[in-house]
């Protein structure tokens, strides 16, 4: 069966070009680029030229890109790194409700270290109000880190303007932006957002997964998370990832270069799948902004069923699509994202996220809007709930033994 | 992740529905939980369960089990009904991953849900009669 | 013209069957193991066969495995992890001299937390003596971490004998051991050994760089070092790192099965050259245990000259080989390994580090052995060092303006 | 890492060695910090380098700023060598990683070295005389 993939929030498969690029470094550029042999020069090269492609695609200098493991390190390193390296400024920290646990998790860990964090609410679609932000700054505060875009409604946050906020507030508060869902599918450029520190992933833009970057702007006071040789300047140790550097680059180069081509078509069969799927399927709603948000995402609501029946229901029909963010999948808990947003938990169960990729055709769209509509009603016929009996109404018995920890 | 037999029972499960004239219902679980389980049963005087029908909020499993436990109690009597225990629910689906057993949990607490609420029934016709 | 690479410690070429396991997983099995469709399922899969085949390799269960993105970050955690979990029980740590910088600044780190670290000596072969590890050992022990086999002078450490020391000291203090360069080389059974946890990376046994593994026996108290999402069973974040987890896996397999006929082919040949090197370069000496090596290793101490101009003059000849470890080659500091060696700094900038790898062949080895002799006696020829004026005899003048920080 | 003149410089050093009757010798570096470069001239009444020859232990750095430092004041009167600084050195390499700066610094020190044991010579040459 053809298998139309629409979680491209999750991972994207990796471009030929791509490969292409990589292929070579593991049998022939294998060098250890601290080495000062031939092989380890050729190493070396290669790494800084994809820093540099790395840099160009996100408007920085070559040296304020720090080569991570993962999207998931670059966020450590940045929250850790600053909070704990300013930390006789001060131990306030602003972040936002809706930020991926890479975010989230290393903030709590901060609190158990000692930091105090705010985590600031969000509108009904997701949005972050510099309002609030600006109430929410204080002396003390030293670090602030809002995502650029969610990774599972699509909304984009308003960067610049909260930057603005804050360096008018006190110019040495730091401002790190998650921007491992923007980069390349909206334009992501470090100068004209003005933050000190941003977090992106490879294998989000058609690379390679478990490479990531920090980008650091020179001077920005951070410590290191990791101990170890003296790669990356000093500031991240263990042999360089050549062959995945390698591949980052490329996809940064080709991420950079396709973006507007990118974002058009995206953005074009999202419109269709939106309106064909509220219109085919009563008792749906989009979450999310309805205009600020990622080009490729199109997530909803659908009331009386289970994110994970759907899911399955569309796999089975060929279809990949997500509830939920892909890491908290697993889990029995609903989305921290859709809470946020207000809905009740036994309403956020029933989410579905498609997030459309470059290679996701009209006929895709078509497909998915053809299926959607049989698989909730089935769904539906199988549930308790209804109009007549919505879930507010529905009895809380026997329920205690399955409590969330 | 999923057996085939949960798959199976996922796709075209057992017994969906409500019955009609039922006089056993029982309901379990919460949506803020992910899960909401109702039971109806037809049980006749012998105490034989003559029909079973489900309707499932839930994952996959949470279906799956329902289809299988509504199975395994259909045309028993109730006596045996209530010694069905989860695991059994587990093993007849060739198992579960670790984050769906609740699910089993509920689909055999919604089986005892429903046979309290038929003793209740039996117990407030006695009353009235 | 032909290269011979010489510096397989530092880093290994991929194998080729490696890569073919690796490139499909970039393009068809791209799927997040997080997600429950078939990518997901499918990428699920190839994650857990992999660590099943890690697990083999290492005589321990799948579910002991870790995989994280480099040796050094397994080293960070096992330290930090077992360090800060276990501080309730005390603050002690051993380590030793020699330890690869991934630990040994993971040891100064904890340092500053508050930790209070043993260093232990080695003798003049680089081993660490079990007596003086008994000794070391305090009632608030909790955490010793010996490496397997150094990376710079080949030197192999009695692990199991100094495992049966800690815990008949006390069951509960937990034995780490780095076999970064061991894995691969010599055999490595965490039963038999007995450790509690052991890091391992993929790049040195012909598998990708930026993927490492770490062994965590089952019920060992060891704390996060990244926060994120639910991946590794909760306890390493980020989106797994699938091509190079079967990368990884592939090369796992390799390693272990053809470990015998590995070893004795670089046995033979290191020890060939060795013998030519001593034999046709005067003042020349073997750095390391000349038994309890590892099979690869050959490394040396040549008087009167310093390792760069080795290397570079070897390069010119297209001989890959090191000086001290990669890692440090670009700083100015004499390796730490050298000095713990009992070596005096001067005579420590006269190093020279040839690992053989799988595919040294006999005619390599006459090569170097051929080229090394004029090699030295030209950069002699240099020097303002010789028998008449030794190092020690050097007038130190004028040097105060490059101190080392 | 390195530009080809210094690599050129490395494999085909300029005046290594030690001048004969040489009335200015200089020795700077240590071993412990992995340089020492010696500097030999012999210098003319007028005060002309009329030759200068090094022995440098260190890296491919040390030998190369050691070859171009001699050959840029060879021929050259002594005024003119003690104003050499080592960004010179560096300009003519076509310049040096950082972290081999200090090379350029000491080959400057050992030229400088070599003309401060001159002076100290004439000085009790004269005393003597
Ligand atoms: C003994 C030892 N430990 C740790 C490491 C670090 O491994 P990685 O480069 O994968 O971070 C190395 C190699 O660099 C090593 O030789
Ligand atoms: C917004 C956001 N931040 C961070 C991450 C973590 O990236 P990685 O999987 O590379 O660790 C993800 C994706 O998983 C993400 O969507």
């Amino acid at each position: 069966m053809k298998r139309i993939y629409l979680d491209n929030a999750a991972t994207t498969p990796v471009d030929e070009e791509v490969v292409r690029e990589m292929v070579p470094v593991f049998t022939e550029n294998y060098g250890n680029p601290s080495s000062i042999y031939k092989e380890g020069r050729d190493a070396k090269k290669l790494v800084e030229e994809n820093r540099a492609k790395v840099a160009d695609a996100l408007g920085a200098q070559p040296n304020e890109i720090f080569f991570t493991g993962s999207g998931t390190e670059a966020d450590n390193w940045a929250l850790k790194g600053a909070a704990r390296r300013n930390k006789k400024r001060g131990s306030h920290i602003i972040t936002s409700a809706v930020e991926h646990h890479a975010i989230l998790h290393t903030a709590q860990q901060l609190e158990k270290e000692g930091f105090d964090v705010t985590y600031l609410p969000v509108d009904e679609y997701g949005k972050v109000s510099p309002e609030d932000l600006k109430k929410a700054l204080r002396d003390d505060t030293i670090l602030v880190s809002i995502m650029m875009a969610n990774n599972e409604v699509g909304t984009i946050e308003p960067i610049k303007e909260m930057v603005e906020i804050v360096k008018e507030h006190n110019p040495r508060t730091l401002f790190h932006t998650d921007a491992v869902q923007a980069f390349g599918n909206i334009p992501v450029d470090v100068k004209d957002l003005g933050v000190d520190l941003l977090s992106v992933s490879g294998h989000k833009i058609y690379g390679p997964k478990g490479i990531g970057a920090l980008y650091i702007k020179k001077g920005t006071p951070v410590e290191n998370i990791l101990q170890g040789g003296a790669q990356e300047k000093n500031r991240r140790p263990g042999t360089e990832n050549t062959a995945s550097i390698a591949g980052f680059g490329k996809a940064a180069e080709i991420a950079k270069e396709k973006l507007p081509e990118h974002t058009e078509h995206m953005q074009k069969l999202r419109d269709k799948l939106i309106k064909g799927v509220l219109e085919t399927v009563p008792k749906s709603e989009l979450t999310g902004h309805p205009e600020d948000r990622l080009p490729g995402n199109a997530s909803f609501i659908f009331d009386y069923i289970e994110g994970e029946g759907i899911l399955l229901s569309l796999d089975l029909a060929g279809i990949a699509g997500s509830s939920g963010s892909a890491c908290t999948s697993g889990s029995l808990d609903p989305s921290h994202v859709l809470l946020a947003l207000g809905l009740p938990a036994g309403r956020a169960h029933g989410s579905l996220r498609l997030t459309l990729g470059r290679d996701t055709t009209e006929e895709d769209i078509d497909y998915v809007i053809e299926q959607l509509g049989p698989i909730v009603k089935r769904l539906r016929a199988m549930s308790p709930l209804d109009e007549a009996h919505p879930i507010d109404a529905a009895v809380y018995e026997h329920g205690d033994h399955h409590h969330h920890h | 992740m999923y057996t085939e037999k949960v798959m199976e029972n996922f796709t075209n499960p057992k017994n969906v529905g409500e019955v009609e004239n039922a006089n056993a219902v029982g309901q379990v679980g919460s949506p803020a939980c992910g899960d909401i389980m109702k039971m109806s049963m037809k049980i006749n005087d012998d105490g034989i369960i003559e029909d079973v029908k489900f309707k499932t909020y839930g994952c996959g499993a949470a279906i799956a089990t329902s289809s299988v436990a509504t199975e395994m109690i259909k045309g028993k009597h109730v006596d045996e009904a209530r010694k069905l225990t989860n695991q059994q629910v587990i093993d007849d689906l060739g198992g579960l991953p670790p984050a769906k057993i609740h699910c089993s949990v509920l689909a055999a607490e919604a089986i005892q849900a429903a046979l309290e609420d038929w003793e209740k029934n039996k117990e407030e016709a006695k009353t009235e009669a």
